[in-house]
């Protein structure tokens, strides 16, 4: 709770601080911040609040989600350099407050116990992310990319409500658990239909904010025109949040109508997961290639929400958390990858620009090695163990249940390990002809971090899923 | 240290020496080495057959695979049998190692050659000592190994390495049926042992299923090492190796294993009447193509060739009648002539300037009198007459084979005749009439050093006394050999004394018989003298040859048919495989996989047309499919 | 006695908002389906939005439950914050391209 | 605590030799190697010929999970450890002519390599197994394809696609397994093959473990990836694909799929070895008409591992014991072929069976070496390949007899496409690439010297290594009968 007010101060602190001279305060101030939103974060650690009339609750599950935001935000605002392409018509100190209030969404989102502060929550994030997305406004992609992300985010906005609406109409209730009780109260009294449609609506609403298809269409584009810096940030910080608030929603109120939303979570699963991986098997830009990468993890993750057994959310934790560090690895060594030698004042975002990067910048290129190889999911990364909590929830729901998601899901995980060593070989076996990239001191130490933390979760998971 | 472990250690050391030290070691030492301890070993096993009781004894060295059950020791055998091959193996060995000495003088690969001919002693002895079936596999596949590395000896030809390889392979197509019969023996009897199998095996009734089967394949495997029908097209070729090899291996020792592991197995083959007749059968189908094709051969080894080829046939024909004794006996007395005459030609190509092609040559018998001298020897005791050692041998076959079948003997005695026309078309195309080679070759024409003649003469002394070891009743002989071996018989005496059960022919009839095959091969003398030396004909040149000549010249075109049947289509099948089965099926199934996710990568991406409107219309329509699946109770009622 | 307003909401039935409010829905569902023009797409997508404040503030009434007016207060502010954003992005693109016509907008695909 | 140095040994060195530069690389890398093999003899004689684990380990990984780095090393293990221990120092021997690019990361691989490499094979953890299993993968990729031929990107990509592809499903069904221990769930080997699967849940996972080794090996028709990765990839990383890693598939054979699937086995092992055999002619003949020295081999290794797969699906006691020597003859004769290929290669700059020719005449020490290995694949008697084959045959030929005349055609093709090799190559006439082709140097003798010593040793005294593995192939077989 503490996290979620002192973000928004220091969201407005740093408006303030944008009125100072030296741009340069602005950097360390915003990490400071997330520090000190961390820490305190962190206080509630074990213990259970609930806030104001029953909106937004904390726990260790809110600790633990909030955490990983605050850390993603963490490193995706160390790896920032510039917004836009000249100095002149950006404004940091917006950027970095819109993206501060927009974690407050976030932290909403993950510890909402009423539809309200969902829907808050929500808002929040998505049109602090509309902003984000056309920031350089220079840019017709961003500007497109900002204008699709709106429209359809907006759009699926109203799917959400007219849900939220009519579960209020079955349930007379917005909050969490009275729904809950409705619903497992519903053998006895029946359920209203209301229940169910507005079940389904909330759910493509949610669906979409994860990018799960077919409300994906948004998310390549969207990933694909706005700045890749926004785009590290939309794909983890969204996406846990969305995951966390999705599971939160479903286990909490509609544990009783489990039969309805697993048929539903799966199919979308599997063809999330088919159309995430296999159209990404295609694409020509990395950048893009994550974008359709980040659709396929929302199929994974879906899969430990659809298989809904205990171990769910701290499967859903790990993977967040492996994904988001290996996501941002990823994007991190792309913004610099890419700019530098742009092709038409558009930074160079195809495979080729990756190739010989081995030998130009090995650190680039290892962590880019590792966090591809943690998004595929191979031993000895982090990525791995998300996808062995994921799928062991789903073997522990059960074959005949699961059986045929989890064999799309392994034979997805193949076609991913393609696209995404396509990235190794260029930085390894393929050769270039660029100059060695400058990295700054802060930058080489994020990608130090997050290459070790990698492979630190990767040799030993324990150490963080015994938090979860 | 036994005195049994020395025997085949020593031919085995002065292979290692000689191996390692090829080239590095001075000729004269190379040779000493290598004969001598064939010689020793000689020596060894002359002391233990003076000092045999009679008593077989199994001498285990130590165990060597053992899983489970199955237990296969590395022992060997002392009985008379392998006494009896043991003799003649380092004997005639010896004499041949004595021979090469001169004869691969001036040869580069002395050393190696040396090294290898110790190596096949050993092994060769391994085969005839080891007491059960799995150490003779192991001399069995060591043999050929050397038979392989001694036929492609002169590595630079090609074609001598096609031959060593035809060989091998050959060889080795028997070999499976010869383990196969293990595998058999292992699971019926659970050993391999030849005591444990015999004993189980002596309890056992004729014409059991699995004692045929096991025999059957034991004999697939004597096909292969002994040249029958249809593996015998590789010993003609193997002719491509150094002389003395091809006495050695392929007329004395390797090529009559088959023989050996048919006797030593005569239990078996006498519970599997069925086997038995197909053996003898083979063997005289064998007999009869080795001497027809050997009619109108014009290389002097290519002629010696299919005459071991038709000799062995001869011995299975023995086999298949029972007659293991006399088979033995043939075993023993063409080691001595065979050998002679190999050698014989060795000291002829020797003195011609390795011009092997008869029509070349003629009149040799003033410059080669020794050679010549016992050459003759060795050519009336394969012809069969008497009293040379080949009469002997070849006689008792006869006489067992007109008790079991009068077509058969008819066949054989035929067969008889066609080898006395043939080797004494051989003789005096050689030795007689004038010389047909070049100046220079006559020129050069020259007498054999010591070391080549000595063996002769003591080849052409046993080929002329052999077969005095083991003259017929008939005779006034002792019978001596048969009554040595008789303890080997005792078992299959025993269960089946139906098949060794001589109706007992009067005198007469039997010197009848004798008489007739003398008489036979006195024709077939009298035929090569009148074509040959009355005539003075000269077989024609290279392509000219007509009708039933012609074909059997080309060796009935068996090659050829493997060729077409075998080589052919397993070549054809290997590229198929390759380039169809592997590329065109499973490869393109494999990478079709990968494409076919391609391809459906770019068919989704058409998905992503950029259009908002398409967007939200897909949401749309999702949704809408979403209410309908889970609410199609509701709506459905 | 004036009728209090859920009285006055009462009078009529509840189905009736709830067909009513998902007709409102619709409309603005296929307006969004059917328009090119930025501007337009988003007001329907304010009828939507209104479609929704309707039918929470006939559940609202029906249930004597104020958390559904609240609800509806704050979709209200919300959808405002949305709009000033959303005119913004639309007002950035006709500078750019001189049109709102979303048909325009296909740079990103594949 | 001496299997996790054993585990660790080369990683460590692998990390330093990262560190490294110039001709110290390649002696650091080595004498590593030779340590590990030191201790691995150490372990060979200290280890009590019983079924039991020995030099075992056991740190709860991830407690939480019941995952636990558990490792030890029983006969089966042993024999393996001993094969890699004893390869990798040999490898790293034969790169000692040539120079390669990045030479640090180049060894340091290797060595990364051999520490997956024994992890699997000491790994008595389920997930462990597959941890290395999938890590031993990485390595050897990298090495193919920094260092190989031309079309290596393309050809080593395919290859580790297709195993990761076929190891997921055995992830998959180890998760699944996994599930099925009592309690709190446990992913030790032990309570997996404690467990009392139905036969239909064993049909299941029989494929989906099945799968990952048959890749692995490869068993027919999965093996297409393998003639063209051994080809493209430079001759360590085949040695050490062809030597090590299929052993990991009939490894996992005996370790994972027999004990835990034992009625899926009895359903489809008929099946499975039916492919196994078919391998086995179809390689052998394919490899007949081969030009490419190494590809003819790889072919030749496609064969002899179907052979093995066989013995092992056989469930005979032969089978699995003369699988289990053949393991170890078939890493030493393939490496040797490798590596005289790989000198012909570097001689004459071709491996064209048809531009070669005669090159005995310069070098009697290469030919020896080439016919002994050679031998030792033909399975003469009396060198190693004698023993395994054997075996593997009567394995097969109790299991079924037509399967093993089929399987026994081995012997008259492997002598078919060997015996041409190697006349083709070294005999006949010289050509003019053969012309001027030098002897073996020293580290090539070194080289060659121990693997033709192992060929004989094997071959004369093969019960130096069968006794160690005998009784925990006996418990296995008992334990399948439950």
């Amino acid at each position: 709770m503490l996290s979620i007010i002192s973000l928004s101060l220091f969201g407005i602190l740093n408006l303030f601080l944008g009125f100072l001279k030296s741009r340069r305060v602005l950097l360390p101030a915003t990490l400071l911040f997330i520090a000190l939103a961390f820490a305190a974060n962190l206080l509630d650690w074990n213990h259970q609040y609930v806030y104001f009339r029953d909106m937004l609750r904390t726990n260790n599950l809110f600790i633990n989600f909030s955490s990983i935001i605050l850390l993603t935000t963490f490193l995706t605002v160390a790896i920032s350099r510039s917004f836009g392409t000249d100095e002149e018509h950006t404004h940091p100190a917006e950027y970095y407050a819109i993206m501060l209030f927009s974690v407050v969404g976030a932290l909403m989102m993950v510890g909402f116990e009423n539809l309200i502060m969902l829907f808050i929550g929500l808002e929040i994030l998505s049109v602090s992310l509309y902003v984000l997305t056309g920031s350089d406004k220079r840019s017709l992609r961003s500007n497109e990319a900002a204008l699709k992300y709106f429209l359809m985010g907006s759009f699926a906005t109203g799917i959400f409500l007219f849900g939220i609406a009519l579960v209020y109409g079955a349930t007379g209730s917005f909050n969490l658990s009275a729904i809950g009780s409705y619903v497992s109260g519903g053998p006895t009294t029946g359920i209203s239909p209301l229940l169910y449609v507005g079940l389904l609506f909330i759910l493509a609403g949610m669906l979409f904010k994860v990018s799960a298809a077919p409300f994906h269409f948004w998310t390549p584009d969207v990933y694909d025109g706005a700045p890749t810096l926004f785009t590290a940030f939309m794909s983890t910080v969204v996406k846990t949040a969305g995951f966390a608030a999705l599971y939160r929603l479903l286990t909490v109120s509609f544990t009783g109508v489990y039969g309805l939303w697993w048929q539903v979570l799966t199919g979308v699963t599997v063809l999330t997961l088919l159309v995430g991986n296999i159209t990404a098997v295609y694409q020509s830009s990395v950048k893009r290639m994550l974008a359709y990468s980040s659709v396929s993890h929302a199929g994974y993750l879906l899969i430990a929400v659809a298989a809904k057994t205990p171990q769910s959310p701290s499967a859903i934790l790990f993977y967040s958390l492996a994904y988001s560090i290996a996501t941002i690895t990823g994007f991190a060594v792309l913004i610099l990858v890419a700019e530098q030698k742009p092709i038409e004042g558009r930074p160079d975002e195809r495979y080729e620009a990756f190739n010989g990067l081995a030998k130009r910048n090995p650190l680039l290129a290892f962590s880019l090695a590792v966090s591809m190889v943690s998004l595929a999911g191979i031993p000895l990364t982090a990525g791995f163990w998300g996808k062995f909590f994921v799928f062991s929830t789903a073997v522990d729901r059960g074959m005949t249940n699961m059986g045929m998601v989890l064999v799309v899901a392994v034979l997805m995980s193949v076609v991913g390990v393609y696209y995404y060593f396509r990235v190794i070989i260029a930085s390894y076996l393929k050769t270039g002809d660029s100059e060695p990239i400058g990295i700054r001191p802060l930058y080489r130490f994020i990608l130090v971090l997050t290459t070790a933390l990698t492979i630190g979760l990767g040799l030993f998971p324990d150490v963080v899923r015994q938090l979860f | 240290m036994s005195l049994l472990l020395l025997i085949p250690l020593l031919p085995l050391i002065g292979f290692l020496i000689n191996g390692i030290g090829f080239r590095k070691i001075p000729k004269t030492l190379v040779g000493l080495i290598g004969a001598g301890t064939v010689v020793a070993s000689f020596a060894c096993v002359l002391f233990l057959f003076l000092n045999f009781d009679g008593q077989p004894r199994v001498e285990k060295v130590y165990d060597w695979i053992t899983v489970g059950n199955l237990n296969l020791s590395f022992s060997f055998q002392l009985d008379q049998l392998s006494l009896l091959f043991m003799l003649i193996i380092t004997g005639v060995g010896s004499l041949i190692h004595l021979y090469s000495i001169g004869y691969m003088k001036h040869d580069e690969g002395f050393g190696k050659f040396f090294a290898f001919l110790n190596l096949f002693i050993f092994f060769m002895l391994l085969l005839v000592m080891g007491s059960n079936y799995v150490i003779l596999f192991i001399g069995w596949e060591g043999v050929g190994l050397c038979s392989y590395l001694l036929i492609g000896f002169w590595n630079k030809n090609a074609n001598y390495g096609d031959a060593a390889r035809k060989a091998f392979i050959m060889n080795r197509i028997g070999d499976l049926g010869y383990l196969l019969a293990v595998f058999l023996i292992l699971t019926n009897f659970g050993s391999v042992e030849f005591t444990d199998v015999f004993r189980q095996a002596a309890g056992l009734k004729a014409g059991n299923s699995t004692i045929l089967w096991i025999t059957l394949l034991l004999f697939v495997g004597a096909m292969g090492k002994s040249a029958q029908i249809p593996l015998y097209t590789w010993l003609p070729d193997a002719m491509a190796g150094p002389t003395p090899v091809s006495a050695l291996i392929h007329a004395a020792t390797m090529v009559t294993a088959g023989i050996y592991m048919i006797v030593r197995s005569n239990l078996l083959y006498t519970l599997a009447p069925v086997t038995l007749e197909v053996v003898g059968w083979i063997g005289l189908a064998t007999a009869l193509l080795g001497a027809s094709i050997g009619l109108f051969q014009n290389d002097i080894k290519k002629i010696l060739a299919y005459s071991t080829v038709s000799q062995l046939g001869y011995m299975f024909m023995g086999l298949g009648v029972a007659a293991y004794t006399p088979a033995a006996f043939h075993v023993m007395t063409h080691a001595f002539f065979k050998a002679l005459l190999f050698l014989g030609a060795g000291s002829v190509i020797h003195a011609m300037s390795n011009e092997q092609d008869i029509r070349n040559m003629g009149g040799l018998r003033k410059a080669l009198p020794i050679t010549f001298l016992t050459f003759l020897i060795g050519t009336i005791a394969i012809a069969g007459i008497p009293p040379f050692a080949g009469f002997f041998s070849k006689d008792e076959i006869l006489l067992h084979v007109f008790e079991h079948n009068k077509l058969m003997w008819g066949i054989g005695v035929f067969t008889s005749m066609l080898t006395s026309f043939y080797m004494f078309r051989l003789l005096f195309l050689v030795f007689f009439g004038n010389f047909r080679g070049t100046h220079e070759q006559q020129h050069h024409l020259h007498e054999s050093p010591l070391t080549m003649t000595l063996p002769l003469m003591a080849l052409a002394l046993l080929s002329a006394i052999g077969g005095f070891f083991n003259v017929p009743e008939v005779l006034g002989g002792g019978a001596k050999l048969a009554n040595f071996l008789a303890p080997l018989f005792a078992a299959a005496q025993n269960v089946r004394p139906e098949a060794f059960a001589m109706a007992e022919l009067s005198h007469s009839t039997e010197l009848a018989l004798m008489i007739g095959s003398v008489a036979v091969a006195m024709i077939g003398l009298a035929a090569a003298y009148v074509i040959f030396i009355s005539r003075k004909t000269v077989p024609v040149g290279e392509g000219q040859e007509h009708g039933l000549q012609k074909v059997i010249y080309h060796k009935y075109y068996v090659d050829e048919l493997y060729d077409a049947v075998f080589v052919r289509p397993v070549n054809a099948l290997s590229v198929f495989f390759h380039q169809v089965i592997d590329f065109l099926l499973i490869d393109l199934l494999v990478e079709g996989v990968g494409k076919f996710v391609k391809g459906l990568s770019k068919e989704f991406r058409l998905a992503q047309t950029g259009a908002t409107g398409f967007y939200i219309f897909a949401m749309v329509i999702g949704i809408a499919a979403l209410l309908a699946w889970s609410l199609r109770g509701l709506i459905l009622g | 006695m004036q009728p209090t307003i859920p009285d006055v909401v009462q009078t009529i039935p509840l189905p009736y908002y709830i067909w009513f409010a998902s007709a409102l829905f619709v409309i603005g569902i296929v307006g969004v389906l059917t328009r090119r023009n930025a501007i337009i797409i988003f007001m329907s997508v304010e009828v939507m939005l209104n479609a929704v404040n309707l039918l929470l503030v006939a559940f609202s009434a029906y249930r004597s439950d104020p958390a559904g007016q609240v609800f509806v207060f704050f979709i209200m502010a919300v959808a405002a914050a949305e709009v000033s954003v959303g005119l913004a992005i639309i007002v950035m693109i006709y500078r750019n391209i001189q049109s709102i016509d979303i048909g325009l907008l296909n740079r990103l695909k594949g | 605590m001496l299997t996790l140095i054993l585990i660790l040994l080369p990683l460590v060195a692998g990390l330093v030799v990262l560190g490294l530069q110039g001709r110290v690389i390649k002696r650091v890398a080595l004498l590593a190697a030779l340590i590990e093999l030191a201790l691995a003899v150490y372990i060979f004689y200290a280890f009590r010929p019983d079924a039991s684990s020995q030099f075992s380990l056991r740190y709860d990984w991830i407690g939480s999970l019941g995952i636990s780095f558990s490792i030890g090393i029983d006969g089966i293990s042993l024999l393996l450890v001993v094969l890699s221990t004893l390869l990798v120092p040999l490898i790293i021997l034969s790169t000692f002519n040539h120079s390669y690019r990045n030479p640090s990361v180049f060894y340091a691989l290797i060595l990364a390599m051999q520490s997956a490499l024994v992890g699997v094979f000491t790994a008595k953890d389920a997930f462990l197994f597959y941890l290395f299993f999938e890590a031993a993968l990485i390595p050897v990729y990298f090495i193919a394809a920094l260092w190989g031929g031309e079309n290596r990107i393309r050809v080593t990509f395919k290859f580790f696609i297709y195993t990761f592809f076929g190891s997921i499903f055995m992830f998959l069904g180890l998760v699944y397994l996994y599930f099925q221990t009592p309690g709190g769930h446990t992913s030790d080997l032990a309570a997996f093959y404690a467990l009392q699967l139905s036969a239909e849940q064993q049909n299941y996972l029989f494929w989906a473990l099945f799968v990952a080794f048959a890749i692995k090996m490869p068993v027919f028709p999965f093996h297409t990836w393998q003639p063209d990765t051994y080809v493209e990839s430079p001759t360590p990383a085949t040695m050490l694909l062809a030597g090590i890693m299929l052993k990991m598939g009939t490894y996992g054979l005996i370790r994972i799929v027999l004990p835990i699937v034992p009625l899926g086995v009895e359903r489809w092992g008929t099946t499975a070895l039916v492919l196994s055999v078919i391998g086995i002619v179809y390689g052998s003949i394919i490899a007949i008409q081969q030009r490419d020295m190494k590809r003819l081999i790889a072919y030749s290794s496609f064969a002899h591992v179907g052979l093995m797969a066989a013995g092992i699906l056989s469930q005979t006691l032969d089978g699995l014991q003369g699988s289990l020597i053949q393991m170890l003859t078939h890493g030493i004769n393939v490496v040797g072929l490798f590596f005289i290929v790989d000198i012909i290669f570097s001689r004459t700059n071709s491996r064209e069976l048809d531009r070669l020719g005669g090159i005995t005449q310069n070098t009697p020490n290469l030919t020896v070496y080439f016919i002994i290995l050679m031998l030792g694949s033909v399975a003469l008697p009396l060198t190693n390949g004698f023993v395994g084959e054997f075996l593997l045959l009567r394995g097969v030929y109790e299991y079924n007899t037509w399967l093993g005349a089929v399987a026994g055609l081995t012997i008259i093709l492997s002598a078919v496409y060997l015996l041409r090799m190697v006349q083709k190559s070294m005999f006949g006439v010289r050509t003019a690439l053969t012309e001027h082709v030098t002897d073996l140097n020293l580290s090539e003798k070194l080289v060659l010297l121990p693997l033709a010593i192992m060929v004989f040793a094997i071959g004369l005294n093969p019960n130096a290594f069968l006794r160690l593995t005998e009784p925990a192939v006996a418990q296995l077989l008992q334990s399948m009968v439950k």
